[in-house]
């Protein structure tokens, strides 16, 4: 049982590592870096529950299926954040820009 | 300005040491990590499981994988809502942003295009293979779909010309084919057992075959569609031609 | 004593990729250049199949080795490069050679 | 055709898949997506009241998805508190499908943006259609894994609609909200898999049979509950609430505020006083009730001090939820009587306000072009109907009599009297004074018309934007009139309540 003791530590510790990742850094794509991580470490603990050495049992497919609907459910809000992290970007840099110029020429500015 | 340009500058040249909050917060993230390990070290070592209930029920769903019996016969009501979840961060990436396309026409590098040629045929091949030995080995439609979807990512990053133009209905119809092939096998299967999803046994096989091909078209797209960033050139209200408004994500 | 060879063998395997991957994972959400994390974030994802295999779960590997290799990779890289561009496209504002064009910033109702 | 008897479990899958069918289509077609998107609300709202008729003649029901039994298939089910929450989210969703309607026709009239607030229409209805699914699917199912992917369809829904208004703000806290979200699932995740560990099964009724005070459990508990908070934004965890709830669209703010907070909350509630009651400690449920009691005052003050009109209500989230906590240490000394009333009370009730006024915020909003707070005078000569809407609905939330507010917070003050535990007493005392002023000081800017003050000839808004408003507010204070009716469902198939009550509620 060393073999699903070591991946479940390994598993947690990269969930830690991710959630202090998230939590102190502040550029975007380094937070949505740190979310795959942190997911990635709980898949791994669910699916080194479920490990059997060869010949000793049957593997639990259950926490196959679930970390196979996780890891595509992962996919699709990391694409869905990234472009939401752009669009952020984006905007605020021209929103910026545009306060810039209602402060240079306030008399035109109406709200 | 001024400030985005102070954050990224300050989160570039970080210093490696600390401050008393991220010190604080360490401590508390190790200690966290600690209880929680000491927990699964002192956890059963041989965990209670689901297996010999799945084993048991296997024969009866029609498909020989045991993970894809439980991904779309006994937990395929779960399936069904993350085949949605993918749709919904089409739908969302869409409502965001313009997809991008550089403005001019780029004639596309003879290696690249080469490699397209190759590589995309292959992959459609591949994609198909690992949906139908789904049934039996590792493989389905999350598979082939991701293959799908990496074809559709090659040819975007290869700014085929024709991509630009692909019209926005017949994409969407590629979007929601598996999503409605699933919901209607299952309300199919309503009729005819009284249980949403309840295969009828002898043909269990080929519905879930039929789903997992229509699931794996859609998630190829879907894939495809949100390394695209956005949703398609003609992606507007058809009416409002006169109202020249710019669309959102549109950029000089 | 086969057995205990290949157990050992195993082990032995698992702590080397046990310590490459938590290596890995410090390294790309530790280091400066964002470009460097994403490039290490898949070769993560890679020796995270390698896992998937190992845990006799060849489903989730060949889905993490299409997913987070062939797709979650370009997206990132790709947001990246829209990220930069937006920046140097900023700049280019701002020098006003393109006033007319900024036209999604009008204030909105609501 | 055993699926189409009236007694068959095989309704409860109507409020899922028709939303869920609804969805596709809005996404699919161009034309006629408000009259698909009205058709599925009522639908859902027929199917919930068949839902409520069979637990009231055919008790709790069980159904069994693909025919597959419990330990490895997965389990929806009907009681009482689910079918509440279930018909309380039909009813605020038939009212945003029409308020919708309105905001999105009156914004579409402006000619500038004509374009824009088209494509915002033509992405809203899918969204929101999904969502509903999402948040009728999280009522009913009865797995802890269903429950995380119906956490994720609702959390991606949710933060695509709080990105949609396009506003740079709006989009930082729309990042914001989908990062937390996902924080919050992730912790929930967690929680899952050391609980799949520690029982090996996932439906609830059978890890309620397998409750034991294991550290395993323990920790699955807590880090299930940390995700939640998360996610229902209790009082350390609330600063991503207001400024995703203040920035986006109006429909959007009103489901937001009045449903997405709810469902995760309603999890919550579930699984502390229905599945892991056993290993529950006093200490736990006077922790939360701290928690609640801080953000009930904090909100309050934060409500007091904000200077527009959306922000205000959006804090008075924050306060409100506060309520539902508090009635956590309420419970053991009380016996678990009240508790479910209580809790589904104040949610139904605060959904219903909650709704009304941001409704009301994105009326004036749309009507002046800001909701500057101190520039809000005179507004009642021009939309009398949102105004009562307005006032009606801070009745309910300030918890005067009769609204559903006042009956809440009566249940919670009288078992916080019984239970002697007068502190509580003293919050709930003091977050209503504090909601009386934050409300007022409102409501005195719409009904003092200064002197210079110059009558515009009023626009006209659509009569869908006034009437579904008031149409909540009116339910949120009637709720108190008619309480033995829900309090009645709520007995249905509930043990101890029907113990108590055996003819239902007087």
């Amino acid at each position: 049982m060393i073999t699903t003791l070591l991946y479940s530590m390994t598993g947690l510790i990269l969930f830690a590592m991710g959630l202090f990742t998230l939590i102190i850094h502040s550029h975007p794509l380094r937070k949505i870096l740190a979310v795959n991580v942190m997911s990635t470490g709980v898949f791994l603990i669910l699916v080194a529950a479920a490990y059997k050495p060869l010949g000793l049992g049957k593997i639990d497919p259950v926490p196959h299926a679930m970390v196979l609907t996780g890891i595509v459910v992962s996919v699709s809000v990391t694409a869905l954040a990234l472009l939401l992290a752009c669009r952020v970007q984006e905007t605020s840099n021209l929103d910026l820009l545009e306060r810039r110029k209602q402060e240079a020429r306030p008399k035109e500015s109406n709200q | 300005m001024r400030t985005e340009e102070k954050i990224i500058t300050r989160s570039r040249n970080r210093h490696k040491r600390l401050d008393a909050f991220q010190r604080i917060l360490l401590l508390l993230v190790i200690c966290l990590t600690t209880l929680l390990g000491s927990i699964i070290w002192t956890m059963p070592e041989n965990p209670p499981g689901l297996a010999d209930a799945v084993a048991l029920m296997q024969e009866h769903s029609g498909v020989k994988s045991p993970v894809t019996a439980v991904l779309l016969n006994f937990r395929g009501y779960d399936t069904l809502l993350e085949v949605m979840v993918l749709l919904l961060a089409v739908i969302g990436a869409w409502s965001l942003a313009k997809a991008h396309f550089p403005q001019q026409e780029r004639e596309a590098n003879p290696v690249q295009m080469g490699v397209v040629r190759l590589l995309v045929p292959l992959m459609f091949l591949v994609a198909a293979y690992l949906v139908w030995q789904g049934s039996h080995l590792a493989g389905g439609a999350f598979q082939g779909g991701a293959i799908l979807g990496a074809a559709g990512v090659l040819m975007l990053v290869t700014e085929l010309p024709c991509l630009r133009a692909i019209p926005a209905h017949p994409l969407r119809i590629g979007l929601v084919l598996g999503p409605l092939i699933f919901v209607g096998v299952a309300l199919f299967c309503l009729f005819l057992t009284g249980d949403l999803l309840g295969y009828p046994e002898e043909t269990a096989g080929w519905l879930i075959l039929l789903i997992e091909a229509g699931c794996a078209i859609s998630i190829g797209l879907t894939l495809a569609s949100l390394f695209a960033g956005g949703h398609p050139e003609d992606e507007r209200p058809k009416n409002q031609e006169q109202a020249k408004g710019p669309c959102k994500g549109e950029r000089p | 004593m086969d057995a205990i060879v290949i157990y050992s063998i195993l082990t032995l395997f698992d702590i080397t990729l046990v310590l490459t991957m938590l290596w890995l994972a410090w390294y790309l959400l530790s280091t400066e250049d964002i470009f460097k994390a994403v490039v290490l974030f898949i070769s993560f994802g890679l020796l995270m199949a390698l896992a998937w295999v190992r845990m006799r779960a060849p489903d989730v590997a060949l889905a993490e080795a299409a997913l987070g290799a062939g797709l979650t990779g370009p997206l990132f890289l790709s947001a990246l490069r829209r990220m930069n561009r937006t920046r140097k496209g900023e700049r280019r504002l701002d020098s006003n050679e393109n006033r007319g064009k900024d036209h999604n910033t009008e204030q909105e109702q609501a | 055709m055993t699926a189409f008897q009236l007694a068959a479990p095989a309704w409860m899958i109507v409020p899922i898949i028709l939303p869920l069918i609804a969805g596709l289509f809005c996404f699919l077609f161009n034309r006629r997506i408000f009259a698909i998107a009205l058709t599925a609300a009522l639908a859902n709202l027929l199917g919930v009241c068949i839902l409520i008729y069979q637990l009231l003649f055919f008790g709790p029901m069980r159904c069994h998805m693909g025919g597959w039994q419990t330990p490895i298939g997965i389990t929806l089910r009907t009681d009482g508190p689910a079918l509440l929450m279930l018909l309380t989210t039909a009813i605020t969703g038939l009212a945003v499908t029409l308020y919708a309607r309105g905001y999105f026709s009156y914004r579409i009239l402006n000619p500038r943006h004509a374009a824009r607030h088209q494509q915002q229409q033509r992405y809203f209805w899918p969204l929101w259609m999904l969502l509903l699914t999402g948040l009728n699917g999280l009522f009913l199912s009865n797995d802890i894994f269903n429950l995380y992917v119906t956490l994720e369809l609702i959390a991606i829904s949710a933060a695509s609609l709080a990105a949609l208004s396009g506003k740079p703000a709006s989009q930082l806290a729309a990042f914001r909200y989908l990062l937390v979200s996902l924080l919050g699932s992730l912790t929930y995740l967690l929680g899952v898999v050391f609980l799949y560990r520690s029982c090996g099964v996932l439906d609830l009724d059978l890890l309620q049979n397998l409750m034991q005070n294991a550290p395993g459990i323990r920790a699955a508990l807590a880090l299930m509950s940390i995700g939640l908070l998360l996610k229902t934004a209790l009082f350390p965890l609330h600063f991503w609430l207001p400024p995703a709830h203040a920035n986006a669209l109006a429909p959007v703010s009103v489901i937001l505020s009045a449903l997405v907070v709810k469902g995760s909350f309603y999890l919550l509630f579930r699984f502390w006083f229905e599945v892991f009651t056993p290993i529950i400690t006093t200490s736990a449920l006077n922790f939360m009730g701290t928690l609640g009691a801080i953000a009930i005052v904090w909100g309050a003050i934060q409500a007091m001090r904000q200077p527009r009109l959306k922000l205000m209500v959006a804090y008075s989230t924050v306060s409100q939820l506060g309520y539902l906590f508090i009635a956590f240490p309420l419970t053991r000394i009380d016996g678990n009587i009240h508790i479910w009333g209580i809790v589904i009370f104040m949610a139904m009730a605060h959904a219903c306000a909650k709704s009304a006024m941001f409704m009301v915020a994105g009326t004036v909003f749309l009507h002046l072009g800001h909701d500057r707070i101190k520039d809000l005078n005179g507004i009642r000569a021009n939309l009398p109907i949102t105004v009562f809407a307005y006032g009606i609905a801070g009745v309910s939330l300030m918890g005067l009599p009769p609204s559903g507010g006042f009956i809440a917070k009566w249940l919670l003050l009288s078992s916080a009297l019984t239970s002697s535990q007068w502190w509580w007493a003293l919050v709930i005392i003091v977050g209503s004074l504090l909601a009386m002023i934050y409300v007022f000081r409102v409501m005195s800017h719409f009904f003092v018309i200064p002197e210079d003050y110059a009558f515009t000839k009023p626009t006209p808004v659509s009569p869908l934007m006034e009437w579904p408003a008031l149409a909540l507010a009116l339910i949120s204070l009637l709720l108190g009139l008619a309480a033995s009716w829900p309090l009645y469902i709520l007995a249905q198939g509930n043990v101890v309540l029907a113990q108590i009550f055996p003819g239902g509620l007087p």
